[in-house]
């Protein structure tokens, strides 16, 4: 694609950038703006749905050729599919920000912008075909969500989440950066010199990669597995998770996770001549992080806590696709597999935080097992909203979670990796003990949660928010047809150009 | 034209459920309402039973039929990824015709009983409801022609049995046992889940039976199993599979370890007990297991396995009723127990005999369960053993369905369960893949001492001396059975139930009575009726190359010994209790009161005190403290359930791990990319 | 001759003075020692015809970023070594063998020395670094560095919004909201 | 003979004004490489040499505009009198307060004076010619390292400077001391920016970031105007104070009083807040070194200013009898009228508040560098492009072709 | 010039020098300062191996590098300022409200 080509390809993130800017300016300038988040909120929210305008109309056109920009991005049909799928997850993300932030008293535009700027980090990050592109990508990822992660600053539990995400963050971008200059200096192509153009270096087909070049994608590993919350680099997730406001938390589960799970995705494929040589140490990180994440998780009674456990668990069944992508038959169902679980994953943790959010009032996030207690008679809306997600992240039909487990279970065994899909099946039963525990407090549970005194500024966004996300997590375990076409164009990251 | 009448049994119940649903909206008058809902709801259930009987006399069901084929309601599901395609078929074959009609017929009987017993709850036409949506899920997952369908209605039944146990969701314990048995199946669910995406992952397909053989068990019925694409399928993947069935199977149909929820689900109103908890979904485990067995016999690993969990059970299950005090408990246990027969059937290849058990289970535990509830129901909801007694007086009827019901399960020659049972313990004495003398033996200890507690049952409810003086209620013990507006309660009177409650028991007394003879080896028609009508839809054992082991004696001696089994264990009961009786105490139990030992001790009788040192103290011991405080509370209750708990321990040990401090995480971080990095290194240096 | 001398002397003083700096219990002593690193790096960088990074290593790490540093240690007054170390606790013990494993099996297994042959030749080498140079890999319709670095611009942009964002003092918050 | 002449008198048309040629190779020895051992020795003996006389025009320009007799009593006119305060600040004795880190307190004025002097490193003083053995002439600037990141290598010694009053600030265990260095830092920070941006507009006409060229792009017709007398080229009117549109010399004479930290920008030494700022435990020669350091780096500042906007060692017109004073007399007067520039501004003007200070850098210097730096962007390229009637600039391609 | 896994050494010495501390300070300051010095050996890196290839492309990567560390520290500083203002205390270790 020529420059002019390119930008059009991009066009979804320059309109998240944009409408970023306008976000920002339009609070600091405007003294009415900054009254309620409403203007900010919905500002966001237009940008965000003319994004994915773009981006499906990109969807819809195949393109002949996706590399844009000579190589430093590919705006392939997988591309578009991440795109889409994280526009609506910051779609939702933003629209229960709304209703939380109110309720915190934590109402600043810059939150959107930098949301908004988060949002174009993750879609970067799974348009990178270059691997410092990529790195620049997590980074304004990372970078904006350190600063949400302490959003809250006269909370200390929020700021020491932004410093410990910060400091550990950065001490494995330290990693992810050392990777790529040890795969730039191993992948030397004769004639160019070295590359980190995964393009480029997926031609060598059949080569045996240099000791510099496996050096450099274990640390590639180490630093993407950080942003995916791998096991063994996933120990700040609890802690951050907790800490975070809790909108933030929804947003960071979900969107970096996308990412994070599509850069490895398209790494791993570029690097998939050379499988014999990772492809166990994935297998061992995905069994790690399935098991220790579903452990961990049992015993929590915090639901932040319990769900940031969750979502390490998730990173590793989702760990499975990778692992599957690397045999080429089962190639095209890895990536649907993958595509579809992360779409499962973001709207059922999205949905759990938006209940949290709901719930949470001015003077403290509701996050304890005890804040949800016999939720049902209170507020039975929330928890029935609630028990949907539990029961979609348990995998249980008919439920999306459980088709994209389905997916995941089915590519395991298509890759023959058996003890794989025996561990996911395993871990999922112990999974459905704890998320069935939330269940068993909202409905059964005697004595009052926390006390429901809402504010009723801005309700709708996150109601708008937890039933667009139940709709179609249920939707999507019912006919998940509709997510047919996000599927059909994840499978053709195989084809590499 | 042949289509439509299957179709109705099936339909049916769902307008039967659409009517009770909607009810609420059309009729206003809640007495009208009432009196709509407990006529059209058993109505339908019958007429659809009527319409099984016309389709099993219009084809005779020999051959197996896929209906309705190519109707793809759910097409979009699935299909152009990965190239499955998931037909909306059912299947009409032997084993689907024969489960519609204990489904359709029993439940409609209890359905009918049902309507008397609910008569005075305020909310029937919700009970019905359910009730109605119940059967149409049980008829379609018996009906339906692939795993899809088959686990939409193991999962409809499922929630139904949930809703239904927490009928009275108000009271804690109900909602809480309610839960107890949506977790459990949950588990068991993941297995079936699990199991069936092996299926497609192997096969390609999820149909059992289509009308071009391209089924998966079309596919199993060769001597080697190949996929779709004509590939062999590997022995250790139809293992697999197979093994993932049957956590489905053990968790539907209350198998170790998965047993904990169904005595706990006795919560919900005695109706749903003898039609879910007895007669029908429970007994779903058995049925997949039978359809599968086209599969199962390919794996001798997994036929085994379900053998030793069938036999395991049996035995467990029957020790566990010993020291029941409720008296829906001791059933329930009961029902544990004779579905582990029905599993070691299975498991010994002998599939028609489990079927044959499930059809004899059907009818005695349902008479039970119907006979306890006219019980429960005259004692204005009193279900504890020891506050019974005497009864047989006041309750002539019911003592008389009971007792027909105890002798057909205890074995009692020629009724019901003797044959159905007595199959089975042949079979297990030679299961094909050795160690049949010793799950005979389990079978025949179980079988004793089943015969006991169920006689133990009825001495307690309706022999021994009348705890009522001129039928008056000493003490009103409320329970959650209790009816509020009841007028009697306030007398405390016990109450005969209403006819329409006792109907359907002389029904199913009779099939208790004389269908174990219809159907068994000395039946009319050359004998052997049940096994020759399912043979179509049961894979030989022969199908894999398996032979069973020569018989262990003649098939008279084979009799005598069950007969003589059940006989000792009723009169063992009779005879005990009597003593019991004697000696005036009322409140006591000879299982669980130690003073009554030493009383039998003090008085001399030899026998006395090695059935006491074996039985009592042994087998007491063993029932009360290591298995229903030990196993069963301990280790394999509530949510914390043996590896559950073991998980919790690790979880707080590997807790200790997040010690909040960053540096320690970066430390950790630092580890893995350290063995990361140099692992790689190792691993291509070797290459 | 010269360019080896050079080199050992720079990398002598590189590696003493980081590891002062990780030694070092004083913040500023800290700082100053890797404002030394920084630079004797930059003086390498020129060896390595980098002259621009070398000149953009001083400006951004030496000038902006570690005065950076020893703005806020001294903002925070944390020049005190108000923290004892323990030197030999677990952590510190475990970090040093895991480091130094990592670091000779680096070594030992080779990743450094078996390098794919480099194209290297004085057309290669001519412009190598210069202003010119930077310029035209940056801005050119016809090498991918376009992209990322309009994209640093927008990184940047957040840092600016983050650090405002963390550190301005909220009216919202003097009110006692 | 006749051709060299010619040759010579092209060359000076050219506008690379030689007041003496030298040929290339003097009894073997190749000249032109002796060129930066030259320019260091003149460096050091401007800087060096000049400070008392510094000190003294200071005090004498001060008080003749503040209307007042100024120094007078050792020499004519005070002029021994700059003698007599180095000799007090060499003997003086040295003070060294309690509880500081000495290493560091004896490390940072030093910083100060060496950074301020290696800046000084790449600043062209003149232009040398020489004639090649082919009878060809070509011209060396005068200066200590021509390299080709000159104006970068400015800018990072200007952003190293800070480190010096930092730490004196931080090292001398004085709370005046600490707050008169994080003074110092941030005002430097700051206007680093607006310094480097209005830097960065010149660097676009120019077309190259080495001071000599800067110098010889500036050896122009005024705007490109070739129809203009041959007098004007290189002359005042083309140099970059003009031809940048005024605005970014404002910017940089503002932005390098405030980085040397002088009046009216001298917040780091307010008395009557700070005692001496940064400074006030220091005495004798390390305060020497500080004062030292400041002048250096004022005279630093200068030259940059002097190179970059107002045309370097270039005589202000391109005809006799300025092109026969040696260019580096001409840029020593340059470097004097920005010395005599600060001290008018500090005999007229009063210190601002801190937070003006702030404002003027960061709202009101920055955005308008900014706006500068685009519209003179969007200027060279259209005059570089093919649409353009103007006539074409200097551009990189041609400085590069033309070298 | 010198042989290139000189230059590679010297930088993945300063690596784990920087990873080491990280490790071991408590001053989290302290711990972004060897968090700095191992971006710098990276950056050293990327210049020998350009160098080694003759290419621009070492040179590039630096410099975006650089952007993402400026950017690192501006907010990373931020934080740091800001945890200290609620809690007056800086400590790596002190930072641990939330656990287990």
């Amino acid at each position: 694609m020529t420059n002019a080509q390119s930008m059009q390809a991009i066009l979804p993130v320059i309109t998240l950038l944009i409408t970023g800017m306008v976000v920002l300016l339009g609070d600091a300038f405007l003294p009415f703006w900054r009254r309620s988040g409403v203007a900010s909120g919905s500002l966001s929210l237009l940008g965000i749905v003319i994004a994915a305008g773009f981006a499906l109309d990109r969807l819809s056109h195949q393109p002949t050729h996706s590399l844009a920009f000579h190589g430093a991005l590919s705006l392939g049909r997988f591309t578009q599919a991440c795109t889409l799928l994280l526009l609506l997850l910051a779609g939702l993300a933003v629209l229960l920000a709304v209703t939380y932030l109110e309720n915190r008293r934590l109402n600043r535009g810059e939150y959107y912008t930098l949301v908004l700027f988060a949002t174009s980090g993750a879609i970067l990050m799974a348009a990178a075909n270059d691997l410092i592109v990529l790195f620049i990508a997590v980074e304004m990822l990372s970078v904006a969500l350190y600063v949400l992660a302490g959003f809250a600053r006269s909370e200390p539990r929020s700021e020491e989440a932004a410093l410990k995400y910060f400091l550990l963050g950065a001490f494995a971008a330290g990693f992810l950066l050392y990777g790529i200059a040890l795969i730039y200096g191993g992948a030397a192509i004769s004639g160019l010199g070295g590359t980190t153009n995964l393009a480029l270096l997926h031609l060598r087909q059949g080569s045996v990669p240099g000791f510099m070049t496996v050096a450099g994608l274990a640390l590639v590993l180490v630093g993407l597995g950080f942003k995916a919350a791998l096991v063994p680099f996933h120990m700040w997730a609890p802690d951050v998770y907790e800490g975070s406001p809790t909108s933030v938390t929804g947003f960071m589960a979900v969107v970096v996770k996308v990412g994070a799970f599509a850069a490895l995705m398209r790494l791993f494929i570029a690097f998939a001549p050379a499988a014999a040589y990772w492809l166990p140490a994935i297998q061992i990180i995905a069994v790690l992080t399935m098991v220790t994440g579903n452990l961990l998780a049992v015993t929590q009674t915090n639901v932040k806590r319990m769900l940031a456990y969750s979502s390490v668990a998730h990173a590793g069944y989702l760990l499975i696709a990778v692992a599957a992508a690397a045999t080429p038959a089962a190639q095209p169902l890895a990536l649907q597999a993958m595509v579809f679980y992360l779409a499962a994953y973001g709207l059922m943790t999205l949905g759990a935080f938006a209940v949290l959010a709901w719930l949470s009032h001015r003077d403290a996030d509701c996050q304890t097992l005890s804040d949800l207690r016999g939720l049902v008679r209170t507020d039975p809306a929330a928890a029935w909203l609630m028990v949907i997600f539990m029961l979609s992240l348990g995998g249980i039909p008919p439920t999306m979670g459980f088709i994209g487990k389905w997916y995941l279970f089915t590519a395991a065994l298509q890759s023959h990796q058996l003890w794989l899909a025996i561990t996911l099946a395993l871990v999922s039963m112990v999974a459905v003990f704890y998320y069935l525990r939330v269940v068993w407090t909202l409905c059964f549970e005697e004595g009052s949660g926390i006390s429901v005194s809402r504010n009723t500024l801005a309700p709708a966004g996150v109601q708008i928010s937890l039933y667009v996300a139940a709709l179609l997590s249920l939707l999507g375990g019912i006919a998940p047809i509709v997510w047919q076409p996000l599927m059909l164009a994840a499978r053709s990251l195989g084809r590499m150009p | 034209m042949q289509n439509i009448l299957p179709q109705l049994v099936l339909w049916l119940p769902l307008l039967g459920f659409l009517f009770c649903a909607a009810s609420g909206l059309v009729i206003k008058d809640p007495k009208v309402q009432k009196k709509a809902v407990s006529l059209i709801a058993p109505g339908v259930v019958l007429l659809a039973f009527v319409f099984a009987l016309a389709v099993l006399f219009q084809t005779h069901a020999r051959t197996l039929v896929p209906l309705i084929p190519g109707t793809p309601l759910l097409e979009p599901w699935f299909t152009r990824y990965g190239g499955l395609r998931v037909d909306f078929n059912l299947v009409l074959d032997p084993l689907s015709l024969l489960m519609a009609l204990i489904i359709t017929g029993v439940g409609g009987l209890i359905h009918v009983y049902a309507a008397g017993y609910m008569a005075e709850d305020k909310e029937v036409s919700r009970f019905f409801t359910y009730f109605n949506l119940f059967v149409f899920m049980m008829l379609l997952l018996v009906l339906g022609d692939n795993f899809l369908l088959m686990f939409v209605g193991w999962e409809g039944v499922g929630t139904c049995s949930y809703l239904l146990i927490s009928f009275w969701f108000t009271d804690e314990a109900n909602a809480k046992a309610g839960n107890k048995a949506f977790i459990v199946n949950r588990v068991g669910d993941l297995g079936f889940a699990l199991g069936m995406m092996a299926v497609w992952s192997v096969f390609g397909t999820l149909s059992f039976f289509t009308r071009d053989g391209r089924g998966v068990m079309d596919l199993a019925a060769h001597a080697r199993v190949l996929d779709l694409a004509g590939n062999p399928v590997p022995a250790g993947m139809i293992t697999l599979i197979c093994l993932l069935l049957l956590v489905g199977a053990l968790g539907k149909s209350a198998q170790i370890p998965l047993f904990v929820w169904l005595p706990d689900a006795m919560a919900g109103p005695t109706p749903v007990s003898a039609l879910i908890h007895a007669a029908t979904m429970v007994t779903a485990g058995v049925v997949m297991l039978t359809r599968c067995s086209w599969l199962y016999v390919h794996s001798v690993t997994a036929l085994q396995t379900v053998a030793w969990v069938g036999a395991i059970t049996a035995l467990l299950g029957a020790l566990m009723a010993l020291t029941q005090t409720d008296i829906k408990k001791v059933l329930a246990y009961s029902t544990i127990s004779q579905l582990g027969y029905m599993f070691l059937a299975c498991g010994v290849g002998d599939f028609s005999d489990g079927m044959f058990h499930v059809v004899t289970h059907a009818f005695f535990k349902g008479l039970l369960f119907l006979g306890a509830g006219a019980v429960i129901h005259s004692m204005l909801g009193q279900q504890d053993m020891r506050r019974m007694g005497g009864l047989k007086k006041l309750l002539p009827a019911t003592w008389g369905v009971m007792i027909v019901a105890t002798y057909s399960i205890a074995g009692f020659p020629l009724l019901s369960g003797f044959w159905s049972k007595d199959a089975i313990l042949e079979s297990a004495s030679r299961a094909c893949f050795g160690g049949g003398p010793v799950l005979y033996l389990i079978g025949l200890v179980t079988a004793f001492i089943t015969a006991f507690y169920m006689n133990r049952l009825m001495w307690k409810t309706f022999y021994t001396d009348a705890r009522f003086v001129n039928g008056q209620l000493p003490e009103l013990h409320h329970s959650n059975e209790e009816h509020e507006h009841h007028e009697e309660a306030a007398h405390g009177k016990v109450t005969n139930a209403p006819a329409s409650m006792m109907q359907p028991l002389y029904i199913l007394a009779l099939l208790a009575l004389g269908f174990g003879w219809f159907a068994g080896p000395y039946g009319p028609a050359g004998g052997n009726l049940l096994k020759n009508f399912l043979a179509p839809s049961v894979a030989p054992l022969s199908l894999a190359g398996l032979q069973p082991q020569p018989e262990l004696f003649p098939k008279l001696a084979g009799y005598l010994i069950s007969s003589l089994a059940a006989l000792g264990g009723l009169g063992l009961a009779a005879w005990l209790y009597r003593q019991h009786m004697a000696t005036g105490e009322l409140t006591t139990d000879a299982v669980k009161d130690s003073s009554v030992f030493n009383r039998l001790l003090r008085s001399n009788f030899g026998f006395d005190a090695v059935y006491n040192m074996v039985f009592f103290r042994a087998g007491g011991m063993l029932a009360d403290r290591v298995l229903w405080h030990g196993l069963e509370e301990d280790v394999l209750n509530g949510t914390a359930t043996g590896a559950a708990a073991l998980i919790g321990r690790l979880s707080l040990a590997a807790r200790k791990m997040q010690t909040g401090n960053a540096r320690n995480y970066a430390l950790v971080m630092l580890a893995g990319m350290v063995t990361l990095v140099l692992g790689l290194l190792v691993r291509v240096m070797q290459h | 001759m010269f360019a080896q001398i050079l080199f050992w002397v720079l990398a002598a003083i590189c590696i003493i003075s980081s590891l002062v700096m990780v030694g070092s219990s004083n913040p500023v002593r800290s700082a100053l020692a890797l404002v030394l690193t920084m630079l004797s790096l930059a003086v390498m960088y020129i060896t390595l015809s980098a002259q621009f990074i070398a000149a953009v290593q001083v400006v951004v790490y030496a000038g902006a970023v570690m005065v950076l540093f020893l703005f806020v240690i001294m903002l925070l007054n944390l020049g005190a070594p108000a923290l004892p170390e323990q030197p030999r606790s677990m952590q510190t013990v475990l970090a040093i063998a895991l480091a130094g494993v990592f670091l000779v099996g680096l070594v030992a297994a080779g990743v450094f020395q078996n390098l794919p042959a480099a194209p290297i030749s004085a057309k290669h080498l001519h412009g190598l670094g210069t202003v010119q140079q930077i310029g035209y890999s940056l801005y050119s319709p016809h090498q991918p560095w376009l992209f990322p670095f309009e994209a640093t611009s927008i990184l940047l942009l957040i840092a600016v919004v983050g650090a405002i964002v963390l550190a301005r003092k909220q009216p919202a918050e003097t009110e006692g909201s | 003979m006749l051709d060299n002449l010619t040759e010579a008198w092209q060359h000076l048309r050219n506008g690379l004004y030689q007041a003496f040629i030298f040929p290339e190779y003097w009894h073997g020895i190749h000249l032109p490489a002796l060129v930066p051992y030259l320019a260091l020795v003149m460096l050091l003996a401007f800087t060096l040499g000049t400070l008392p006389l510094l000190i003294w025009i200071e005090r004498v320009v001060v008080s003749l505009m503040q209307d007042r007799s100024g120094p007078n009593r050792l020499g004519p006119r005070g002029l021994v009198q700059p003698v007599a305060d180095v000799l007090k600040l060499f003997f003086k004795e040295d003070l060294q307060p309690a509880n500081i880190d000495v290493r560091i307190y004896y490390l940072a004025p030093f910083i100060t004076m060496f950074v301020a002097l290696a800046a000084g490193a790449v600043l062209p003083l003149g232009s040398v010619g020489f004639r090649a053995a082919d009878g060809h002439l070509f011209s060396v600037p005068l200066t200590v390292g021509n390299v080709n990141i000159g104006l970068l290598y400015m800018l990072a010694a200007s952003s190293v400077s800070v480190y010096g009053l930092v730490l004196a600030g931080w090292s001398s265990n004085n709370k005046y001391a600490l707050i008169g260095g994080l003074r110092a830092s941030a005002q430097v920070i700051s206007y680093e920016l607006a310094m480097g941006l209005s830097l960065l507009c010149v660097v676009v006409l120019a077309g190259t970031v080495k001071l000599s060229g800067i110098v010889e792009a500036q050896n122009s017709y005024p705007f490109g105007l070739h129809f203009l007398p041959v007098f004007l080229k290189g002359s005042i009117f083309s140099w970059y104070w003009l031809q940048s549109l005024i605005v970014p010399v404002l910017l940089y004479t503002i932005a390098m009083i405030a980085e040397t930290n002088r009046a009216p920008f001298d917040l780091p030494e307010a008395e009557s807040e700070l005692v001496a700022g940064f400074h006030t435990e220091y005495s004798a020669m390390k305060f020497a070194a500080f004062f030292a350091g400041e002048y250096v780096n004022m005279l630093v500042v200068c030259g940059l200013n002097a190179s970059v906007f107002w045309g370097g060692w270039l005589p202000p017109f391109n005809c006799f009898p300025f092109t026969f004073v040696p260019g580096f007399v001409w840029y020593g007067l340059k470097v004097m009228m920005g010395i005599f520039f600060y001290v008018w501004l500090r005999a007229t003007l009063p210190r601002l508040r801190y937070d003006a200070l702030m404002n003027l850098g960061w709202k009101k210097m920055l955005p308008l560098a900014l706006v500068w730096l685009f519209l003179l962007a969007g200027y060279s390229t259209l005059r570089q492009s093919n649409l353009s009637l103007l006539p074409k600039p200097a551009s990189a391609a041609q400085t590069m072709a033309g070298r | 010039m010198l042989p290139v896994s000189y230059y590679l050494i010297l930088s993945a010495l300063l690596f784990t020098i920087g990873a080491v501390g990280v490790l071991i300070k408590k001053n989290p300051i302290q711990t972004f300062m060897c968090i700095e010095l191992m971006l710098n050996a990276v950056n050293l890196t990327f210049i020998a191996l350009g160098r080694y290839f003759g290419q621009m492309n070492g040179q590039m990567y630096v410099i975006f590098s650089l952007a993402v560390a400026a950017a690192e520290v501006s907010v990373g500083l931020g934080i740091i300022v800001a945890i200290f203002r609620t809690r007056e205390s800086i400590v790596v270790d002190d930072a641990n409200l939330m656990k287990s």
